[in-house]
């Protein structure tokens, strides 16, 4: 069986590989399709759903046996994963979803929203329910932003002591948040908490309230579970990060690719993955010396 | 035109997928919003100006074309109305990629805001205006008519790429054979000259840059109907792409030279050094390297091939 | 018949028209009539408002205070095209052609012709072109783009497009400042035939020559404002010259004797290879020399490779040229405009403005252009010096300017080449090249400009220069080169030369 | 200069915290990134050119100032070494722009490459080689010493804005006062007459994207500094900033006009616009619209002031 499996051919499509988070997910994916004996290709999305279309039409023409996908938008990528399903060719979707019941073999997702009523509401109890606080947002055009945030406040919105006092948008840029961090805690003397769209900007604005002197006052809340969250939160820098676990995922769905190609099938549909609150309490097991 | 030859003899040779009908329609059909964005562009960079904004009234087009779909479509359930919802639709989008391509000329002419600036500001402008009518999220599920306009064939021909060669032909016919066309060279080569010998230099560079937003928003209504989705972030550095196919094609910035053809070449170089590069399995972090000295090596080729001539 | 009857009145008449650029007077209560089936020369200096004057005429400002009639009725033409329809053309001093455009489509420039679908009738316009540009001897199909024309051909096709209008005024700004006789003498045959069809024509140059060849009547300006017009008939030159600049100037270029006998420059087998052809040479075998203190003139007809000679010896095509030139006795190799400075070679380009400065520059900043490393230390330029440098020569040249902060481009022609003439006195060359030093500028700083070639050869330095006006190369050159079809066809000194004698080797090539 | 005092009027009314102390400096310190690149930026456009390679160069020095930094720390314990580590890393990343800004520079006079296209593949080159440097991830934790260099303050003044005052005053006297500087704006002006004054053209430009690569680097040094780490997409879309500023700031496209003053106006007219629109919490979507109708105001308002003058 390997020596078929030599010929055959996995494509890995990320929406963007200028995020690290991206990075380690569609590695990963490749890797371990390499282990399983196939001939590997990542395809850059630049978060672009145009770019990721032609990236499927390329793939179809090339005839691939599978897509590892990590799609750029639930509704723009739909009619690319019909494109390949027609083509024959299946795919596997991780961490983010498409909406649509059939279109793809799997769909392996960490729930952004989910994940962020986890974080709210270990938010609201560190805030003992009140505070000034602040969000920042991710690009707004993308609705990665709009998960996380509507998780947050489904939960935080219950608490009328806890009050928003600037949301602003950084563009998942750890350069922009700092320069919005910044500005904000001009207008704003007193805050307690900021709530940002992932870990990049969670660190920015750690700089930047590090900078004002108000690393006391300030707790910091991220998304992601990067490596550099992490040792932050090690640190006491920032209170909490969501980890999702895009190497699980990337293998998981890797792992299912082969299995289709070679007819042996089973797994559902939909799952969740499950993503967990990490913050000073449970650090020890997040740290890279485990 | 060597330089392209060279590139997908190149590719053939080292891919035996290249030139395979079914990726040569790919590279096509790749192409041809970028396409249908330069030429609008070349005209704008003929006159001497040049045009920032062409990514974000793409989105903004696609964005209110996929409204008024959705919208229209709350109003009859009758097949009958669904045809003119879809007409509706696609003229209003491109109305309003018309519409900002004029405020762009008006600004310029009237205010003599430089180009560069007010297409920047409309840059922003539209992007934010597209925020505003998404709520930063997708317009989705756009039925089967729209879908048609970017993914169905007809004659044999993708849709995409009908509607660019269309646009293209009428570009060519419009630079080499009409008065317009003429008088676009002519503003762009000496403004000065130009207004002496009585050309109307401002509607002329208004109906530029409405041309051009035009272009805008077909290229949205493409974007849109290939991806049955309006993104908000749809079109996000367009400009670059597309003012690099304007370049790569021989067009100078400074205004006055350069053809359509050579946008066309451009973007083909473009779209084929891309669709290459993954082809043949290049990394995705080296395939931007590569790409950069191929475009610079394209470039010195066709410098060092047209002053043989 | 009717044509007859109009004769002595005037079809076109200024009055008191006024024109103000920002607060100042351009032209103040001037008044001025032209004549139909009659040549009206319109002369002044530099800045006397000539320019601006037709530009109203012709819609090109259409605000100015004052009446212009056409026909004895009011007119305010709103643009170029307006006057054009009524029939006022003009031909401007500044070329306004299109650089990538076709002569075509030049020529028809807001005025195509169509086809019956809307679409450029290209057939129909070539042929009218054709006719057009046969009329002018210029044979060079009609497709060609503009930029690859030379400025004298440019600026018939700039004739030419004005021709192609039918026009009852005819303003000519300046029609003769790029091309030599051969080709004005073609250009007065066709104003004879306009004038012989009624069209009143409005002449301007700074050849005064000429206009007594072809005018009929003047009018001159001086400062803005009108100083009288009449019959050319029973006028003198002299009397003009009063008009326009409002004292005798004396036709002061005779020449004092300085000539050394040591050489300064000598060019050996020069020849420089047509970048385009490699067979075709620009300049063909091209040997002369130069001595200190000797004034060289150069001939030829347009196109002979006059301006070639010059570039090749100043090393501005270094990889096409080959020869030997010497300077001093020694030889010198020389790659690139800096080599040639520092064997100590100055060139006063053709195009002032295209070449010669950076028209958003100031006059000091143009004069030192050349010459900083003398006036900097460390790379840092000492201002003062500069300052001194440029009144140095704004005094002796005596350029007209209100302060060294001026910015070029607000100069008049003669000064602006002043500046040009500055900029390579400051480098103290041996030998400067001058093309077409006196091209648009008139009488006035045309004989202050002899005046100061005069004396910079008297001081030793070796001058050569380029110019399409015979009269002036014969008055000021102690020896005259004339080329022909890139090669050398004749050496005259002084006492031989004669118009028709150069005028025989410029022609010689060709028959 | 007036747009930029009624922005501020309007902006200290709107908000008592804008003319604070604190906010002064954060503004200052915001823009210094911008305003340092803006000045190479500002001697290119000057010649006639046009960098847009800025933001990736930006990128890869901030990189590869983070690598040698973790680098070279990993030979030496020792305090002593630390400060030369440092300072070899500084130097590191400023000469790896300044190398690539001299390619620019290179491809643009010997193989006449259009300054567009050739940065534009620079654009491309360099953010792929800072991808294949960091592997697509940030290089974090480089120490206090580094930290100082973004953040520290020294005489009561933040570093970022002592850099970037430093090199704004270089370049003003640089362009008023020494050869290169009169060089460079001949060139831009009118590079057929300078030429024929015997300027070295292909010397002089090559020195200026050389110039502007090297800032590029400083900017990068700073980001990275300012956030600990070096991000691989660090920069992106930076080379429109300073351009905005150039342009903003008077300076015209076609080179050979304007001032560095200028370039100075302009950065602070967006770093402004960009604070206050965050201070007084304008929603993210109006954001851009505002924006982009600020810049076009104040360009119009400083159009019609400079004509009255
Ligand atoms: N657009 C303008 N703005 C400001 N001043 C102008 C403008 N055009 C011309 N002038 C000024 O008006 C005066 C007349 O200029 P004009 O060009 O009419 O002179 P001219 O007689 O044609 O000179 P020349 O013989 O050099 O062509 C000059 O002082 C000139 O500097
Ligand atoms: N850039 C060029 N490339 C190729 N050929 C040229 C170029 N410029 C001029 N020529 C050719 O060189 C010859 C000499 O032209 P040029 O105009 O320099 O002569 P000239 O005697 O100086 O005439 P002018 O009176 O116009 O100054 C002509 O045959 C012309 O066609
Ligand atoms: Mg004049
Ligand atoms: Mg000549």
């Amino acid at each position: 069986t390997t020596q078929e499996n030599k010929q055959k051919k996995i494509a890995v499509v990320i929406s963007t590989l200028n995020n690290p988070w991206f990075v380690v997910l569609g590695e990963s994916a490749a890797k371990r399709a390499q282990e399983l004996g196939y001939e590997t290709q990542i395809f850059d999305s630049q978060n672009n759903s145009s770019k990721e279309a032609e990236h499927f039409d390329n793939i179809i023409a090339m005839g691939y046996d599978a897509i590892l996908f990590n799609p750029t938008d639930a509704d723009g990528s739909v009619l690319n994963v019909k494109r390949a399903k027609t083509a024959g060719i299946p795919t596997f979707c991780m961490d983010r979803e498409i909406n649509s019941q059939d279109a793809a073999a799997s769909q392996l997702l960490s729930d952004s929203f989910t994940g962020c009523v986890k974080l709210g509401e270990y938010f609201v109890r560190q805030m003992n329910q009140k505070g000034n606080y602040v969000e920042i947002l991710g690009l707004v055009g993308d609705n990665n932003t709009w998960n996380r945030s509507n998780g947050f406040h489904s939960v935080v919105d219950e608490f009328p002591k806890l009050k928003m006092v600037a949301q602003q948008s950084a563009d998942f840029d750890r350069n922009k948040a700092m320069d919005v961090m910044e500005t904000i805690m001009q207008a704003q003397p007193n805050i307690d908490a900021v709530f940002c769209g992932n870990d990049a900007m969670a660190l920015g604005a750690y700089q930047a309230i590090l900078a004002a002197g108000k690393a006391d006052e300030i707790k910091v809340f991220g998304f992601d579970g990067s490596n550099d969250a992490i040792r932050a939160i090690a640190n006491d820098k920032i209170a909490a990060t969501v980890m999702q676990f895009p190497v699980l995922m990337a293998h998981k769905s890797a792992e299912f690719a082969d299995q289709t190609i070679k007819g042996q099938a089973q797994f559902s549909n939909k799952m969740p993955v499950e993503v967990e609150l990490v913050t000073k309490e449970n650090i020890e097991k997040y740290l890279p010396e485990n | 035109m060597i330089a392209l030859v060279i590139m997908c003899i190149a590719l053939s040779l080292l891919s035996d997928r290249f030139l395979s009908p079914e990726n040569t329609w790919n590279v096509m059909r790749q192409i041809s919003v970028n396409m249908v964005i330069s030429v609008g562009m070349t005209l704008v960079i003929l006159t001497g100006g040049i045009d920032l904004s062409v990514g974000s009234i793409l989105a903004l087009a696609g964005a209110v074309t996929a409204g008024m779909l959705k919208f229209g479509a709350e109003f009859t359930d009758m097949n009958l109305y669904i045809g003119f919802t879809l007409l509706g639709a696609l003229v209003g989008g491109t109305l309003v990629g018309t519409f900002l391509g004029w405020f762009n000329g008006f600004t310029i002419t009237k205010f003599k805001v430089p180009p560069f600036v007010a297409t920047l500001a409309m840059l922003t402008i539209a992007r934010g205006l597209t925020m505003l009518w998404t709520g930063g999220f997708p317009i989705t599920g756009l039925g089967d008519n729209m879908a048609f306009i970017g993914t169905g064939w007809f004659l044999g021909i993708p849709m995409p790429v009908w509607i660019s060669a269309i646009i293209v032909l009428s570009a060519v016919v419009l630079t080499n054979k009409t008065k317009l066309g003429r008088h676009i060279y002519a503003i762009g080569g000496n403004e000065t000259a130009a207004k002496l010998s009585g050309l109307k230099i401002k509607k002329i560079k208004i109906i530029v840059y409405s041309i051009a937003g035009a272009l805008a928003g077909i290229g949205g209504i493409l974007v849109t109907s290939r991806l049955d989705s309006a993104q908000p972030n749809a079109g996000f550095g367009f400009e670059l792409d597309s003012i690099a196919a304007v370049v790569i094609g021989g067009t100078s910035l400074s205004g006055g030279k350069g053809t359509i053809m050579g946008t066309v070449q451009g973007a083909l170089i473009i779209g084929v050094l891309n669709n290459g590069l993954v082809l043949l399995n290049v990394s995705p972090f080296w395939q931007q390297v590569i790409k950069g000295f191929v475009i610079l090596l394209a470039v010195v080729i066709e410098k060092f091939n047209s002053k043989e001539e | 018949m009717e044509k007859q009857n109009n004769k002595e009145l005037p079809i076109l008449e200024v009055r008191n028209v006024s024109k103000n650029f920002s607060g100042v007077y351009a032209l103040q209560n001037v008044n001025l009539d032209i004549y139909p089936g009659q040549v009206t020369a319109i002369i002044g200096e530099n800045g006397a408002g000539k320019s601006t004057l037709m530009k109203i005429v012709s819609g090109v400002y259409p605000d100015y205070e004052g009446n212009v009639l056409l026909n004895g009725k009011k007119v305010n033409f709103k643009n170029p095209k307006e006057a054009g329809e009524q029939g006022v053309v003009i031909i401007h001093q500044e070329l306004n052609l299109i650089p990538y455009l076709s002569i075509a489509e030049n020529l028809f420039l807001g005025n195509e012709i169509t086809n019956r679908l809307g679409l450029l009738d290209y057939p129909a316009m070539h042929k009218q072109a054709k006719e057009l540009l046969s009329r002018l001897h210029l044979d060079i199909h009609p497709s060609t783009p503009l930029n690859q024309l030379r400025v004298g051909q440019q600026q018939l096709v700039e004739i030419a497009k004005a021709l192609l209008l039918d026009s009852k005024v005819l303003i000519m700004d300046e029609p003769t400042s790029a091309i030599s006789n051969h080709e004005v003498e073609l250009l007065f045959k066709i104003i004879n035939e306009l004038k012989s069809k009624g069209v009143a024509i409005a002449y301007i140059s700074h050849k005064l020559k000429e206009l007594f060849e072809i005018a009929d009547r003047y009018a001159v300006l001086r400062d803005g404002q009108s100083m009288g017009s009449g019959m050319m008939m029973g006028t003198s030159q002299d009397q003009l010259i009063q008009l326009m600049v409002g004292r005798d100037l004396k036709n002061s270029f005779q020449k004092e004797k300085t000539i050394s006998a040591n050489e300064v420059l000598s060019v050996e087998n020069l020849k420089f290879q047509n970048p385009e052809n490699k067979k075709d040479y620009l300049v063909n075998d091209v040997s002369f020399s130069l001595k200190k203190g000797e004034i060289l003139g150069i001939c030829g007809l347009m196109g002979a490779g006059r301006t070639e000679v010059l570039e090749a010896i100043f090393g501005l095509h270094p990889k096409y040229v080959s020869g030997k030139i010497t300077i001093d006795g020694k030889e010198q190799k020389i790659r690139d405009v800096n080599d040639a400075i520092a064997a100590g070679i100055g060139l006063v380009p053709e195009d002032r403005k295209v070449q010669g400065l950076v028209l958003n520059m100031n006059v000091a900043k143009n004069t030192s252009m050349a010459s900083l490393d003398e006036i900097s230390k460390f790379n840092f330029i000492n201002q003062k010096r500069e300052a001194k440098l440029s009144k140095h020569f704004t005094e002796k040249l005596n350029t007209k300017v209100s302060s060294p902060k001026q910015t070029v481009e607000k100069l008049s022609g003669g000064n602006q080449q002043k500046v040009v003439i500055a900029k390579w006195l400051a480098t103290n060359p041996k030998v400067l090249l001058l093309d077409e030093p006196t091209r648009g500028i008139d009488v006035g700083a045309k004989s202050e400009i002899y005046k100061l070639i005069n004396e910079l050869a008297s001081q030793g330095m070796g001058i050569i220069v380029v110019s399409s006006e015979l009269p002036e190369i014969l008055a000021i050159s102690d020896n005259i080169l004339v080329l022909s079809e890139s090669k050398l066809t004749a050496k005259l000194s002084r006492g031989v030369a004669s118009e028709e004698v150069i005028m025989k080797a410029a022609l010689q090539e060709k028959e």
